[in-house]
């Protein structure tokens, strides 16, 4: 500024800090961009902070966060537990956090937690899933990482309408760490021991793409379902032209942008925030596709 | 003293057998080590001398054989008991302490903490007592006239101190036993004065000693016994003095030894060599210059000794001839008339020099690759066969070189870290030679290198001259200098000091060059 | 038979071991196991590390190490993904170029060997440890990864080039094809070329190998340089196989591939081993993996039994391993 | 001065000045770097890696390398966590025993302690290469992580518990006096105990060392068993920081460690380098983190940038370190 403008007290530009839990899965890209553009787009600075999947890389960026002034977090944690500890610090200097897309399993911490619903995104898919498969047949689930909460919640969400079916049979449970390699290659060691099975559960949408070009390879694309969850841009397009059965689509730019929102009312001095806002989550399924894209409705 | 009093015997060897996968180092070998005695035990390269040792200070176990030691000293009584060692630890819990072939030190860690290394004085509160380590320390480098700082960490040392660090160790611990495995190898003859002073002493104080060399001149001052070995059998027993050298050398090789070294004259040719105020600068930690202005010819034909004394910078000259030191020497080098400039040892090479490094283990062989891949080293295309190795053509071209150095290995396919340490010099003198070189550099080729292999090497050196090399020759031993040179070049604290023709050259001249002003204003 | 050879023999020998057991163990266990199809499964999907650690070796047996294979792969298949599909545009001038398939082919591997080269300069002209230039090199390339990707992955990359992962030739998968050629070349190369003994001699004692005339900068250069562009064959059979370029593929496949040539015997300190153990090594890792999957072990206990038998292969194959120490 | 301390003290005084360099531009560059809340948090973050590489540096000083420092990191925090809230039943028996948050501190430590001493014994006893041998036990540790907490986290461990993360003592936090501690114990030990030099011995030159009498295996036993401990004290750390022992701690943390060491001027190669080199190592780690924060840069240049630095601070470090190579 120049000297006259000192003499005014220069607006100062708040900061906004987007904490997400890794940005090596564009779903989670796009939770960020939107968060940190809807954040700027109302006046703030905003900074994206990329967490690698650790909660101790975390614990850092809300250590940082703290002493350097952030005025607000934007938050997507990197486990339900273990970042409780991280939004209470935060708390306690006075900075309030947003939850987008992922829990945290505490109701006194942050000020409003923006959530999509894994567990009934499941059970939605579940259903979906029966009636495609049937009442009998074989399949394998892939899960994303085991020490991840969301792959928990969407297993036990499938599972809870899934295994009321006893002719269904989940013939192997496999982990894929999320990624869509590790899916290609364990699918492929499994149809071996397994090659008549009916369809693949995964825990995301990742992991469906892997699964499918296993199928693909093996000569069984088409034939064995493949069903994934977040509602990834390219699943969405498979879905449509019927390579993928079904997914769930969760609603990531929606999601970042009411927590951006809501923090810069906060900012503006409101304080009556609902603990948790559920964000439905929606099936995507070939009667259905139509409507989505993009990571989000159309 | 008589054979007869057998009550002072200390360590009780018998039987000894010890097997390598394609050797058998030792088949059925007894020794006697008796308190102040001296038992030296000779023989040719790989016959065994060094496992024997290892064996008796707990290296590795024998395959056969017993070994019976004093297990505590019982004045005039005889009480061996049969041992099993099971790690160097065992035999130096019984007074047994050996200075091995080749050093055994920590480069990372001080002089004062290598001599003491695993029996480091302590404080009441258990750490290190380094007030008492150093001056521990120092009354053993003085008792050594060592002139270096208990803190210097021995990596910066060179060679022959490192191995006055190593008899340093074995003193310190007092040892009831002292092997000594070729110490004087890289010793200058004021520091191997010291070590018999030294030796000397133990004896008086009742130790047993074990020497091993391949100096016969060196027996005269310490030797008590002798023992010799040829192929892993013991073929001679003796107390010194009463065997001839001749007589010795014969049981050593089992065959007549040739007459003595004697140079063929040749008329040198015309010049292969000329390097003129070659300049090597110190790194700041020493002498300015390492090399100070050093000029040298050297023609067709002719041998060029370089002698001076440890530390003289003779070893920097031969490596800065060789264009190891590109980018901080100075100086012309000019090779059959037209001037070069080496910007590394390959452009070297290429001008047609070759040079057998003193440590040969740091700077000659690569141990884990055979011998045969080490001889051809240097210069694979003869091995080549339409751009790729072909192993017929290998053994083929390197198998000459090999033979003609009688190098002793199981096959040529056994690893060089298998091998004796004469016969790794070996294999690189064959490595070098099957590049057909014009001028070869040799640093010490002769140390830790038996009677006969070096005579075998001599004869090697004068049969290159005759074909038309030439040689420079670095050597701590003065009369090998005197034996090989054509002509002598002296160097003292990186200066030439003197060049002698052969004729010239007499060993009061060539010394006096050689020592430095500063130790002549001592002397006189 | 001469006593290294005898040696040698039985040193193989013992890995063979290994993996025997290992495949007489799946084969009692699951008739899944022993089927054609799944043995083409399991060199699909050794390939990729195979790749990796074909250069891997060169450069453990050239004394150095390469942490930044797996990151060098996510550039490589990322940018050939990149050019495939967005071709490439010259900046300041409104020229595009579009690549072929081929040309992404080519653009992987010389991207790969470009990052490998820098890495070598590193090491040989700065000196630097290499473990430390290839850390670096490994967040570098991870960085350029995300940054030209922007995070996304990179799909729909034609059936043209899907054919490279997935495609066949007389019966036997590409990526099993170019594996083998690789192989094949690179034992050659280690064994019955010049730049493989100088390697060897590298590895083994530099200082000798200087003293012996050899250009140890350049060997060095070469070694990385094959190393990465090894690695940018590696990234093109992940996209390819996956129709897709991830922005972490190969994320932490620098320590599988150290494994594998450990388990295969070449020693960390260079100069000892081989591109045969080493292809040991992969198979042994690789039958391991399938066959946990079809026992369908639970993921908790697989981690445990992968530890377990690696350290059991490795174990028995130093067991009767005599020879000096150095 | 002798000629030694000469060269050691500019060897370190390159390190420092990287240090210092990096200081000083983040100083200029941002208002926020050069507050005291600032330090603190510098320090509070590096001391989970600075436990690590403590151990890390033992490990590497004496000739050997650990890979499963963070995965003995997760197990140990897992197993005080676990303990702490549920206590341990014993099996066959209705016994069940309850533990303190001290006992929970044994806890963690001795299971850290028990798995680095499997570590060197795999090392002594079997001679299995050190990375082959910790690479077996990051798998095996990360798989019995997974099946002590099932895969969830274990959370709600109490404010005692807690304290050690964030509590503070005199105005500094728990985690920096636990770091300081551990610092100034091993700088003792390595410089001025039998343990520390025979250490140094070790990794200059085994043979020797072996020759000259130490009990080689006993030290690396030692070594291996106070690294894995170390690795349980960071557990703690993280555990108590967190409130929460997350089943995937510590992924990865091995090669932070290893370069904060290496940064530090420890040699690979083992024998050469000191734990307050190391100090210095994470210093600069830890800076670079946090500078990169305060500046804003974006995390995919981010990964680039910190690539870029080590390779400097390297680079600069080497650059004068003349004196004879070995
Ligand atoms: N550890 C070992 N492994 C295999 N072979 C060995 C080993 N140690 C010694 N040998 C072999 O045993 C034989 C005797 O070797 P040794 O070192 O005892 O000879 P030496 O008499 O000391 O010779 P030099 O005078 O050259 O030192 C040689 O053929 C050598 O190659
Ligand atoms: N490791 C070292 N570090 C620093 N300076 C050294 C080192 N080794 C030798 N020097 C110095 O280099 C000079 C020449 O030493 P060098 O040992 O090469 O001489 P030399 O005449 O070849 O003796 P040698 O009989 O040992 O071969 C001496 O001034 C010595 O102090
Ligand atoms: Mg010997
Ligand atoms: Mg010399």
């Amino acid at each position: 500024g120049t000297s006259a403008a000192a003499d005014v007290k220069p607006a100062v530009v708040r900061k906004v800090a987007v904490v997400v839990s890794t940005l090596n899965n564009p779903w989670f890209v796009v939770l960020a961009d939107a968060a940190r553009d809807r954040a700027k787009e109302l006046g703030y600075n905003a900074v994206v902070f990329d967490s690698q999947n650790d909660p101790v890389k975390e614990a850092q960026h809300f250590d940082n966060l703290i002493s350097a002034g952030y005025s607000a977090v934007l938050f997507n944690c990197t486990d339900a537990k273990g970042s409780i500890a991280n939004v209470r610090r935060a708390k306690a200097a006075g900075i309030p956090v947003f939850c987008m897309d992922r829990e945290i399993e505490a109701n006194d911490a942050a000020t409003s937690q923006i959530l999509s619903d894994n567990y009934s995104g499941c059970v939605a898919l579940g259903q979906y899933f029966v009636e495609v498969v049937g009442e009998e047949g074989k399949y394998v689930e892939l899960l994303g990482l085991v020490a991840d909460t969301n792959t928990w919640n969407r297993s036990k969400g499938f599972h809870s309408v899934v295994d009321r079916f006893p002719g269904l049979k989940m013939v192997a449970q496999q982990s894929a760490d999320f990624d869509r390699t590790k899916a290609l290659e364990v699918l492929e060691a499994i149809l071996q021991a397994h090659p008549d099975i009916n369809a693949v559960f995964c825990g995301n949408d990742a992991m469906a793409m892997g699964a499918y070009q296993a199928l693909l390879a093996a000569g069984k694309a088409g034939k064995v379902k493949v069903f994934g969850f977040d509602g990834a841009d390219d699943v969405v397009k498979a879905v449509a032209v019927g390579k993928i059965a079904a997914t769930v689509m969760q609603f990531p730019k929606t999601m970042a942008r009411t927590a951006a929102e809501n923090a810069d009312r906060y900012i503006k001095g409101e304080r009556n925030f609902p603990q948790r806002t559920p964000v439905a989550v929606e099936l995507v399924n070939r009667e259905t596709v139509h409507k989505f894209g993009d990571y989000g409705r159309k | 003293m008589t054979p007869a009093a057998t009550n002072d015997v200390l360590i009780d060897a018998t039987g000894i057998e010890k097997s390598f996968p394609g050797v058998r180092a030792l088949a059925g070998v007894s020794l006697q080590v008796r308190a102040g005695r001296l038992v030296a035990l000779l023989g040719e390269n790989g016959a065994g001398k060094s496992t024997l040792m290892n064996i008796l200070s707990g290296v590795f176990p024998p395959d056969a054989g017993t070994i019976r030691v004093v297990e505590r000293v019982v004045p005039n009584a005889l009480s061996l008991t049969e041992v099993r060692f099971a790690s160097p630890r065992d035999a130096q819990a019984l007074g047994i302490g050996i200075v091995h072939q080749e050093l055994n030190l920590i480069p990372g860690l001080t002089v004062a903490e290598n001599i003491w290394l695993g029996r480091e004085p302590r404080t009441a509160a258990g750490l290190i007592d380094y007030a008492r380590l150093h001056a521990d320390t120092a009354a053993i480098l003085t008792r050594l006239d060592l002139p270096v700082d208990p803190e210097t960490l021995v990596g910066e040392l060179r060679v022959g101190q490192q191995q006055l660090i190593e008899i340093g160790k074995a003193l310190s611990a007092d040892a009831r036993v002292l092997i000594l495995d070729e110490p004087t190898s890289s010793l200058s003859s004021h520091e191997v004065a010291v070590l018999f002073n030294v030796i000397a002493d133990l004896k008086r104080a009742g130790v047993g000693l074990v020497y091993i060399t391949h100096k016969f001149e060196e027996l005269a001052r310490i030797c008590d016994d002798l023992v010799i070995m040829r192929d892993g059998r013991l073929v001679g027993t003796a107390t010194y003095g009463e065997l001839t050298r001749d007589a010795l050398v014969r049981l050593m090789a089992g065959r007549e030894p040739k007459e003595i070294f004697q140079k063929t004259t040749t008329t040198p040719g015309a010049e292969l060599l000329r390097a003129e105020k070659i300049v090597l600068p110190g790194d700041g930690v020493g002498r300015r210059f390492l090399v100070d202005h050093v000029s040298l010819t050297l023609r067709r034909g002719e041998v060029l000794g370089i002698f001076g004394l440890i530390g003289a910078g003779r070893t920097e000259l031969l490596e800065t001839l060789f264009g190891q030191h590109a980018g901080r020497a100075a100086g012309t080098v000019t090779i059959e008339g037209r001037v070069v400039r080496f910007r590394g040892p390959a452009d070297a090479i290429a001008a047609g020099l070759a040079f057998a490094p003193e440590d040969r283990k740091r700077d000659g062989v690569v141990l884990p690759m055979s011998v045969l891949a080490n001889a051809s080293l240097a210069d694979l295309r003869p091995a080549l066969r339409g751009g790729f190795v072909s192993p017929a053509r290998e053994h083929a071209h390197i198998a000459t070189y090999l033979e003609r150095f009688r190098v002793k290995t199981p096959s040529v396919d056994e690893l060089i870290i298998n091998l004796s340490g004469g016969n790794q010099q070996k294999v690189i003198l064959a490595k070098w030679l099957a590049t057909g070189p014009k001028i070869l550099l040799l640093d010490e080729p002769t140390r830790g290198i038996d009677v006969n292999a070096k005579r075998e090497i001599y004869t090697f050196i004068d049969e290159l001259t005759q074909a038309g090399l030439g040689l420079i020759v670095v050597s701590s031993e003065l009369p090998e200098i005197l034996a090989l040179a054509d002509r002598v070049l002296v160097l003292c604290e990186g200066r030439a000091t003197a060049e002698f023709t052969r004729a010239d050259a007499t060993a009061e001249r060539v010394l006096s060059a050689a020592l430095p002003d500063r130790a002549m204003a001592l002397a006189s | 038979m001469t006593s290294p050879d005898y040696k040698a023999f039985f040193a193989r020998f013992r890995s063979l071991l290994a993996l025997g057991l290992m495949v007489l163990a799946l084969s009692l266990l699951s008739d899944r196991f022993l089927t054609p199809d799944n043995g083409w499964n399991i060199l699909r999907q050794i390939s990729v590390n195979l790749c990796l650690s074909i250069g891997m070796t060169l450069v453990i047996l050239g004394g150095g190490i390469d942490l930044s294979v797996g990151a060098i792969l996510g550039l490589a298949g990322a940018v050939a993904a990149g050019l495939l599909k967005h071709g490439l545009g010259i900046p300041g001038t409104t020229l595009w170029i579009e690549f072929t398939v081929f040309g992404a082919i080519l653009a992987a591997v010389f991207v790969g060997g470009a990052a490998g080269w820098c890495n070598g300069f590193a090491v040989t002209r700065f000196k630097l440890p290499p473990f430390v230039a290839t850390l670096g090199m490994l967040s570098i390339a991870r960085g350029l990864t995300m940054l030209w990707t922007g995070g996304f992955p990179i799909t729909g990359l034609g059936d043209d080039f899907g054919h490279i992962g997935t495609g066949a030739f007389l019966g036997m998968p590409l990526p099993v094809w170019i594996m083998l050629a690789l192989t094949a070349v690179f034992v050659v190369v280690t064994k019955r070329t010049r730049f493989g003994r100088h390697l060897y001699a590298v590895g083994g004692n530099e200082r000798a190998a200087r003293l012996t005339g050899l250009n140890v900068g350049r060997i060095k250069l070469a070694i990385y340089t094959l190393a990465g562009a090894l690695a940018g064959v590696a990234g093109l059979i992940v996209t390819a196989r996956l129709d897709s370029a991830q922005p972490n593929a190969g994320l932490g496949y620098e320590l599988d591939s150290i494994a594998a040539v450990v388990i295969g015997g070449t020693s960390l300190s260079g100069g000892r081993g081989s591109v045969a153990g080493t292809v040991l090594g992969c198979l042994i890792i690789g039958v391991l993996n399938n066959g946990l999957f079809l026992l369908n072990v639970s993921p908790f206990w697989q981690q445990v039994i992968k530890g377990g038998v690696i350290l059991l292969a490795v174990a028995l194959d130093k067991m009767n391993s005599k020879g000096r120490e150095t």
